[in-house]
């Protein structure tokens, strides 16, 4: 599509809104009109949200893009608008101290676009902006030529997987959904991203919410389904607004409704909100949410393929799977196929954070090695520190550590070395992280979580916590590690689903390669990356204490006192190890170990 | 909360909303918080007397799942991240001084006088600009204990 | 029929039956401390656990279902040690307070810490403790004792119908309790104390009547409605010290709250224990001979007087089917009236 | 049981109480069965959770109605209507069983005739039921494959019940459903062993079994067996005793185990009847109402502490057994009518209860197979004629015992109380699940009694708002027979007009209020309905007209 046209995208995920992209997008748009150019030129340039591109630490981004040539700005506030349109739109000089600098690019560059590759370049909230890019092509394509039988072969040709966790082949999940004979059938799309630390869900919902549906159609036609649900975390709104929208879009264009584009088929969508509880993205207590009782898992078998809500055959798909459909549609499974490796087939997205320079959402090639991720995509250590371990998969997940760095990033590689994919969440921990806090600060998060209906998660999760807890207090036993690593094991091993069954990885996989930092917690009394509290002290070194008082000012408890300019002196007594004077300290006086 | 007529006509409207969302129990607490910005303890019995619904079935589900409120929450709502992203880069931090700044005590999470509730929740999903808070539905990222004081204090006044 | 081998034992059971089931039909018994047969089955204690050739990790028996073919072991070195973790976890979170616990001698958790020999427990941490007790006049409610097996939640959703309980919180806060941790104010049933596994639910009149030492089980039929429901009345020292009911019965084991506590009336104080006379408007003690001899005198010279229809009898639907012949009998054979009758119409 | 039997020739239960959930249709009129019979209840529940459909006729909102899929909300005493008008939809769409009714019936012709003016929309007119719902009904109940009919009192304690209990029969006949498994007519006995009560001929014109004392052949039959001679005349029923104590006729009664004096409708009546006989013994465990009104009081032991048989209302004979012994000098009932036996020159000597059944079961054959022996471990339900028989789970297999059972026709007649401007409400008598009867044996301390330990009555809200009454407040009820005082409870179970009552409690005893109109057959109170006023009572504690 040749044009003269002049378009101004800003990133208004919820990192670009957070950051101020809605002020910046009006800012263009009154720019704009007061710009003295022909009403027919005026006409011809659009100034439009698009979805979160992956790189949100340097929220406001901005493109603009006259006759073809496109330039990304970042970290745009509002009043930087002007310059912009006065220098780049009208004198036709990008501003370049504000161009975003090599390593935006450097960050887009090793990865391999699928779900994401309209993310960030369409508007979300336009349903013809989505057609422009051949959306809704696939789901037309398969209503109108194929079998039911052709879609699940294409599917199952492509290989995809599961992308929620588990990584159980897309088609084979199809195909036997579509086998058992009943009228009534379900697919639901699940989008309840409860993983702390893992928002590619949430980014493809925001940026291209008509894949996810269309997705769905596919899916549904493939099983038989006459109904789908979206269940979707309440802590979305702005994900979850943009699916209605998208919603009723799509019913307007009879894309959803009763005979979709005039075929026999029809299908409509439902929207659940979540209330709040992790273990609802496990399928069975998701199933039980949507029938609107608390959200226990019950004991498969029987599947859900089977067996699902209310009793129906059910297919649960995770939102970046579904998302990958239209594309395997359009351009054949063997295109899919031929990225990742041999079984883990495409693309992965993950949320890169953490302690590397960009932190953000990336799409890459599924067997690609965690060295290209952190360094190349995610441009190496934060604050020069040095790498210590990155821990994927969240609460499920486990760590993986420096001399791991070279392996490839699939399904089987990861469960190899004791973490997984899992959702896609991963976290880069550096030097100043304790791994035994690491591991505490997920186990305290599956404790909360932990629906309490069987007995080896309800209290065995409680119990992992409180040996935890007290290995990070100072208080720790001799034989609390093996205790830990028992527990962990008896937990995996009996839990009723796989909440209780993986809640344990953090811990194990932090015991297996770490193990000294938790001995030195129990024997020493000493945290090695000092983080622990109760095992810290703060002082004031007089030799480099200017006395400037920033952290007078910045303690809570009053502990630190001294006159102006003359060195401080920290009450060990008073004070609560907040860390708040060892963070504002701009001379590195204060020592904390 | 007492059931006046007024509020009455509230929760029939409410019902009728909640023919359409195939009796589920979550929808109508959901419709309820909505309305009330809690769920109170009266309604619930209204609405199980209407229905059939044993109380019980509310309260246990009410009580199961994290965004239902029991209480009267106050009038400005904080909201912390305490995900991963915001976890390692110092969301206890900012939480603390939070808490400090609004004198909650240990296991309080909305001041005495109804001003303000401060909430942790697991994740918003907006981890590149971790630490997250938000603050009556609006999103800051990378925040820290000295920004949120500034920001409390703002809506002290 | 499926075919299926548990322990080595082949058998073939019906379509649709649970490992656990099957296991039974095998006299193989398998831990369990949530399945109740007439209750949907549940999956949370964990002590069902089984090995299934062919799955990677161990199922529960209560909620799987036999397959084809299926070869399953209940007991191994594996099995019998992740069983010991699960009831340890379960005892580090309850009051280790048997020697006076109602339920010590009748509790399926303490027989599992026996057989699992769990003296020591190596998770000893945190114990929920709840300061209010229930107030209800009938159901001692001791919820730290609770090991939330959701009997008691189920009984009363799926045969009482009543859903008065339910767990609310969740995770290791997870309380079964009425709505808003009200009293309980429900049916009273007693479903839920006949299901409950621990002391966690006793009936309170029977606190302190006596455990298992010295009982004499009794089994008669319920004193109250028509539905006849077989009851087995505890007794020590002619006293009944609580009521239960066998699983085999017409009424499959379920009582209602009259059939459940409703028997303070046999030892109340008011009862009459001797002849009464009225005499000048008063009741005066009586020996049975001297009463026996007045109504045999009266009712004699009634007949003569007045003629035998000059009497009539009321019999009762609350005596005996004997007691009711003999009153006929001697209303017709001895008075020689047909004026008897008995509340049937009221 | 006295309209039943004229139809079937047996009035009990025809089916049995495991049978109920395997009803793919229950039909419950007239019977608040969770809270009389919990355990039957359960059943009920548990057929529903099978996916059987339950329809339930009663005008007030009983805790059934939740779990039915059919809630039919008659005025009290228009069941006649009721059932005529969902026997008329029957016939209208042909859902009638033919070949039932030619082989097994009569009277058809002429009953369908009668029917044909109980059209739904004239029912709606008088039961307030609304046309469409007694359709449903009727095609849910003579669709069905196994279909129970339940009532109780609220079928029977009407001026006209036993026209009820034809109306019933003859629905069920029309359709035949009857003589299967799971389908049927189920009367279910309000107390633990009124069938055996009935069944042991404690009524007054039948011996054992049902008996007829009327006819020679069986009188000669107890004649031989008593060795004494019998009176051919029928005796009078429990009601009509009242009235002849009144009018002199009765000088002298023995009261076994019963408390007229407070489940008697118009207790008052009852008292003044009772306090004019010359002689009262009552036998009994607790000095009752009645037994204080008595000359010589007799302590009985409770059933705990005694042997014997009682059987249920699905006629199962089961073992009592004795548990404690009796406090004091209290004896068991049986030996205490042997001692006044032996007294009154005819000694009965029985080693032992079984022994008393042994004699019943040489003079009744559908008892004659059971033993003491065979119901050791579970009951048998008669008929069980031999010692191989198993016990007839349903009844009418076969047959009728009357070999074909006829349709009567009757006509709908109002209650002979009704509402009007001096007594505007209508009221009803019945049970509550934490008590029992008279209260003799869930008393005043009890624990289950503080569950629900106050009197109390049921009034709709509308009403309450009318009257200015607030829930909780002690109101002063009166009908022309007397007045209570006792603490209203604002309730959606019962619709505007009409008040409930449980009749249990003493010192605000619902039967001072009652009418004594009895059914012309059964001889049954009307308990179910009667008209009377509510008035507040003011500070003076003199009530305020309103």
């Amino acid at each position: 599509m040749k044009t003269n046209k002049l378009e101004i995208m800003v990133c208004m995920g919820t990192g670009g809104i957070a950051a101020g992209g809605t002020e910046v997008l009006s800012a263009f748009e009154s720019a704009i009109k007061k710009l003295k150019i022909p009403a027919k030129l005026k006409k011809g340039c659009s100034v439009h949200k698009v979805g979160c591109r992956g790189l949100c630490a340097r929220d406001v981004l901005v493109d603009i893009i006259i006759k073809e040539k496109k330039s990304t700005y970042q970290y745009i506030k509002p009043d930087m608008v002007q310059r912009i349109v006065d220098e780049h739109i009208v004198g036709n000089q990008p501003v370049a101290d504000w161009l975003a600098t090599e390593d935006y690019h450097n960050f887009h560059e090793k990865q391999v676009k699928v779900v994401l590759s309209d993310c960030g370049n369409i508007n979300p909230e336009s349903i013809d902006a989505y057609f422009a890019v051949n959306g809704y092509e696939a789901a037309k394509k398969v209503l109108t030529l194929m079998s039911r039988q052709d879609v699940i072969e294409e599917i199952k040709r492509s290989g995809l997987r599961g992308r929620g966790g588990a990584g159980f082949p897309t088609g084979v999940k199809w195909e036997i959904c579509g086998g058992v004979k009943n009228a009534q059938k379900y697919i639901i799309c699940n989008a309840d991203e409860g993983d702390p630390g893992a928002f590619m869900d949430r980014a493809i919902i925001e940026g291209n919410p008509h894949s996810v549906i269309e997705g769905m159609i596919i899916g549904a036609y493939a099983i038989g389904a006459g109904k789908g649900y979206v269940y979707i975390r309440a802590e979305y709104p702005l994900a979850v607004e943009r699916l209605r929208k998208a919603l009723e879009d799509a019913g307007k264009k009879n894309l959803l409704g009763k005979k979709i584009l005039k075929t026999g088929f029809s299908f409509d969508i439902k929207v659940k909100l979540g209330a709040g509880a992790f273990v609802c993205g496990e399928e069975t207590a998701l199933i039980v949410s949507i029938e609107g009782q608390r959200g226990m898992p019950r004991a498969k078998p029987p599947f859900p393929v089977h067996s699902g809500l209310w009793g129906k055959p059910t297919v649960i798909n995770n939102v970046e799977t579904l998302a990958n459909i239209p594309h395997i549609i359009r351009k054949g499974p063997d295109w899919f196929a031929s990225f990742g490796t041999e079984k883990s087939r495409g693309t992965k997205v993950f949320a890169l954070t953490g302690k590397v320079k960009n932190t953000g959402l990336i799409e890459v090639p599924m067997g690609i090695s965690l060295k290209e991720i952190i360094y190349d995509i995610g441009g190496g250590m934060d604050k020069g520190r040095d790498f210590k371990a990155v821990q994927t998969g969240g609460p499920s997940g486990g760590c993986i550590t420096a001399d791991l760095l070279d392996i490839n990033v699939d399904y089987e590689s990861l469960a190899k070395v004791g973490s997984i994919v899992g959702s896609g969440g991963m976290v880069v921990l550096d030097d100043t992280d304790c791994m035994v806090s690491i591991a505490r600060f997920f186990l305290e998060f599956t404790q909360v979580e932990s629906c309490g209906k069987c007995v080896p998660c309800r209290i065995g999760t409680k119990r992992l916590l409180e040996i935890l807890d007290r290995i990070t207090a100072g208080k720790g036993k001799e034989g609390d590690i093996e205790l830990l690593e028992e527990l962990g094991k008896d937990i995996k091993a009996s839990s009723l689903c796989g909440l209780g069954q993986t809640a344990p990885n953090p811990v194990l996989s932090t015991i297996k390669y770490f193990r000294p930092e938790y001995e030195a917690h129990i024997r020493d009394m000493k945290c090695p990356a000092a983080v622990c509290k109760e095992l810290i002290e703060f002082t004031i070194l007089e030799e480099l204490c200017k006395g400037c008082g920033a952290c007078v000012r910045a303690c809570p408890a009053n502990a630190i006192k001294g006159e102006k300019k003359k060195p401080h002196t920290l009450s060990s007594e008073l004070c609560v190890k907040c860390g708040s004077c060892f963070d504002v300290c701009k001379f590195g006086a204060v020592k904390k170990e | 909360m007492e059931i006046t007529s007024n509020v009455e006509k509230t929760l029939n409207r409410i019902l009728k909303d909640f023919s359409a969302e195939e009796g589920n129990i979550i929808s109508l607490l959901q419709l309820i918080q909505d309305e009330f910005g809690y769920i109170p303890e009266s309604t619930v019995g209204w609405f199980s007397g209407r229905l059939d619904i044993p109380e019980s079935r509310f309260y246990g589900i009410a009580t199961f799942y994290a965004r239902f409120y029991q209480k009267e929450r106050g009038k400005n709502i904080i909201t912390a991240c305490c995900g991963t992203a915001c976890h390692v880069k110092g969301a206890d931090r900012v939480i603390n001084a939070a808490r400090i700044e609004l004198g909650l005590a240990e296991g309080e999470n909305t001041t005495d006088d109804m001003d303000f509730t401060l909430e942790q929740v697991a994740c918003v999903g907006a981890c590149s600009i971790a630490p997250v808070v938000i603050i009556n539905k609006k999103v800051y990222g990378r925040q820290t204990s000295g920004r949120l004081t500034r920001e409390i204090k703002a809506l002290k006044k | 029929m499926i075919n299926v081998t548990i322990d080595g034992i082949k058998t073939s059971v019906h379509r649709d039956t649970s490992v656990l089931d099957a296991a039974k039909q095998c006299d193989i018994t398998i831990p369990t401390l949530c399945h109740h047969p007439k209750l949907t089955p549940y999956g949370g204690c964990r002590l069902c656990i089984v090995e299934i050739k062919g799955i990677n990790r161990p199922v529960t028996a209560c909620t799987t279902p036999v397959s084809e073919g299926m070869e399953v072991t209940t007991s191994s070195p594996v099995l019998e040690k992740l069983r010991r973790t699960t009831l340890e976890l379960i005892l580090s979170d309850h009051p280790n307070d048997c020697m006076v616990c109602e339920k010590a001698g009748d509790c399926t958790l303490q027989e599992l810490a026996y057989f699992y020999g769990i003296k020591e427990n190596r998770f000893a941490g945190e114990r929920r403790v709840y300061e209010k007790r229930d107030g209800n006049p009938l159901i001692e409610r001791d919820m730290e004792k609770c090991i939330l097996c959701n009997k008691c939640v189920r009984v009363c959703d799926e045969v009482q119908g009543v859903s008065a309980i339910d767990i609310a919180y969740r995770g290791f806060r997870s309380k079964v309790c009425p709505p808003y941790e009200r009293d309980l104010d429900c049916e009273f049933c007693g479903q839920c104390i006949r299901v409950c596994p621990t002391g966690a639910l006793t009936g309170r009149m029977w606190s302190l009547k006596g455990r298992q030492k010295d009982i004499r089980e009794v089994d008669t039929i319920c004193p109250y409605c028509g539905c006849g429901c077989n009851i087995t009345l505890d007794i020590r020292k002619n006293e009944i010290v609580r009521v239960t009911s066998k699983e085999d019965t017409i009424n499959e084991g379920w009582l209602c709250s009259k059939g459940t506590f409703g028997y303070k009336f046999l030892n109340d104080p008011a009862r009459l224990t001797k002849p009464l006379i009225k005499y000048k408007g008063k009741f005066r003690e009586s020996t049975w001979e001297e009463a026996l001899g007045l109504v045999a005198k009266k009712l004699l010279k009634t007949k003569e007087k007045h003629g035998p229809d000059s009497i009539a009898g009321l019999a009762s639907a609350r005596c005996t089917s004997e007691e009711n012949y003999l009153f006929q009998k001697f209303m017709r054979a001895v008075i020689k009236t047909n004026n008897v009758d008995h509340c049937a119409r009221l | 049981m006295a309209g039943l039997a004229a139809v079937f020739g047996s009035g009990a239960m025809t089916n049995s109480i495991p049978e109920i959930e395997n009803n793919d249709v229950l039909f419950v009129i007239g019977s608040n069965t969770t809270e009389t019979h919990p355990i039957i209840g359960l059943r009920m529940k548990k057929a529903v959770r099978k996916e059987a459909k339950l329809i339930v006729a009663d005008p007030r909102k009983i805790d059934l109605v939740r779990h039915s899929h059919l809630w039919l909300r008659q005025k009290p005493g228009t069941d006649v209507v009721l059932l005529h008008a969902i026997m008329h939809v029957i016939l209208e769409q042909n859902l009638i069983d033919r070949v039932f009714i030619l082989s097994r019936t009569e009277g058809f012709e002429t009953f369908r005739e009668g029917l044909r003016k109980y059209t739904p929309e004239y029912a709606e007119k008088i039961t307030g039921v609304p046309a469409r719902d007694i359709i449903r009904a009727a095609m849910l109940y003579a669709r069905a494959k196994r279909p129970g009919i339940y009532y109780t009192m609220g079928i029977t304690q009407h001026s006209h019940g036993t026209d009820n209990v034809y109306s019933i029969a003859n629905l069920a006949l029309m359709t035949g459903n009857l003589g299967m498994e799971s389908t049927g007519v189920n009367p279910l006995r309000g107390q633990n062993n009124v069938q055996g009560a009935t069944d042991m001929g404690c009524i007054p014109d039948q011996y054992p079994g049902y008996q007829r004392v009327d006819l020679p052949a069986i009188r000669e039959k107890f004649e031989k067996a008593w060795e004494v001679t019998l009176s051919d005349k029928d005796g009078i029923t429990a009601t009509e005793m009242t009235d002849r104590c009144l009018d002199g006729k009765i000088k002298a009664m023995y009261i076994m185990g019963e408390n007229p004096a407070l489940s008697d409708p118009d207790i008052n009546h009852t008292v003044k009847a009772l306090k004019k006989l010359d002689f009262l013994v009552v036998q009994d465990i607790f000095l009752t109402d009645t037994a204080e009104l008595a000359d010589v009081v007799l302590p009985a032991a409770a059933f705990a502490e005694k042997d014997g048989t009682f059987t249920n209302t699905e006629r199962r004979v089961q073992r009592v057994r004795k548990a404690l012994d009796p406090p004091g000098e209290a004896k068991e009932d049986s030996r205490i009518i042997m001692e006044l036996s032996e007294r009154l020159g005819y000694p009965m000597r029985y080693n032992s209860m079984e022994e008393v059944f042994q004699e019943v079961a040489g003079l009744w054959q559908a008892v004659a197979g059971i033993t003491y022996g065979r119901i050791e471990k579970q009951g048998l339900q008669w008929p069980c004629p031999t010692l191989e028989h198993p016990g007839t789970p349903y009844l009418f297999k076969g047959g009728f015992p009357r070999h074909k059972a006829a349709f009567s026709m009757v006509e709908y007649k109002p209650s002979r109380e009704l509402p009007d401007r001096q007594y505007p409400f209508m009221l009803s008598t019945g049970r509550h699940l934490f008590h029992y009867h008279t209260g003799t044996m869930i008393r005043a301390g009890d624990a289950l009694n503080s569950v629900a330990a106050e009197a109390y009555f049921e009034l709709n809200s509308y009403d309450a708002g009318k009257l200015g009454v607030t829930g909780g407040q002690k109101v002063k009820i009166s009908s022309r027979r007397g007045s209570i005082k006792i603490k209203a409870k604002l309730s959606e179970r019962v619709e505007k007009g009409r008040v409930f009552i449980p009749f249990h409690y003493r010192e605000a005893a619902a039967n001072i209020l009652t009418n004594t109109a009895l059914d012309p057959v059964s001889k049954i109170p009307e308990l179910k309905v009667c008209a009377v006023k509510i008035e507040k009572i003011t500070k003076r504690g003199r009530p305020r007209i309103k």
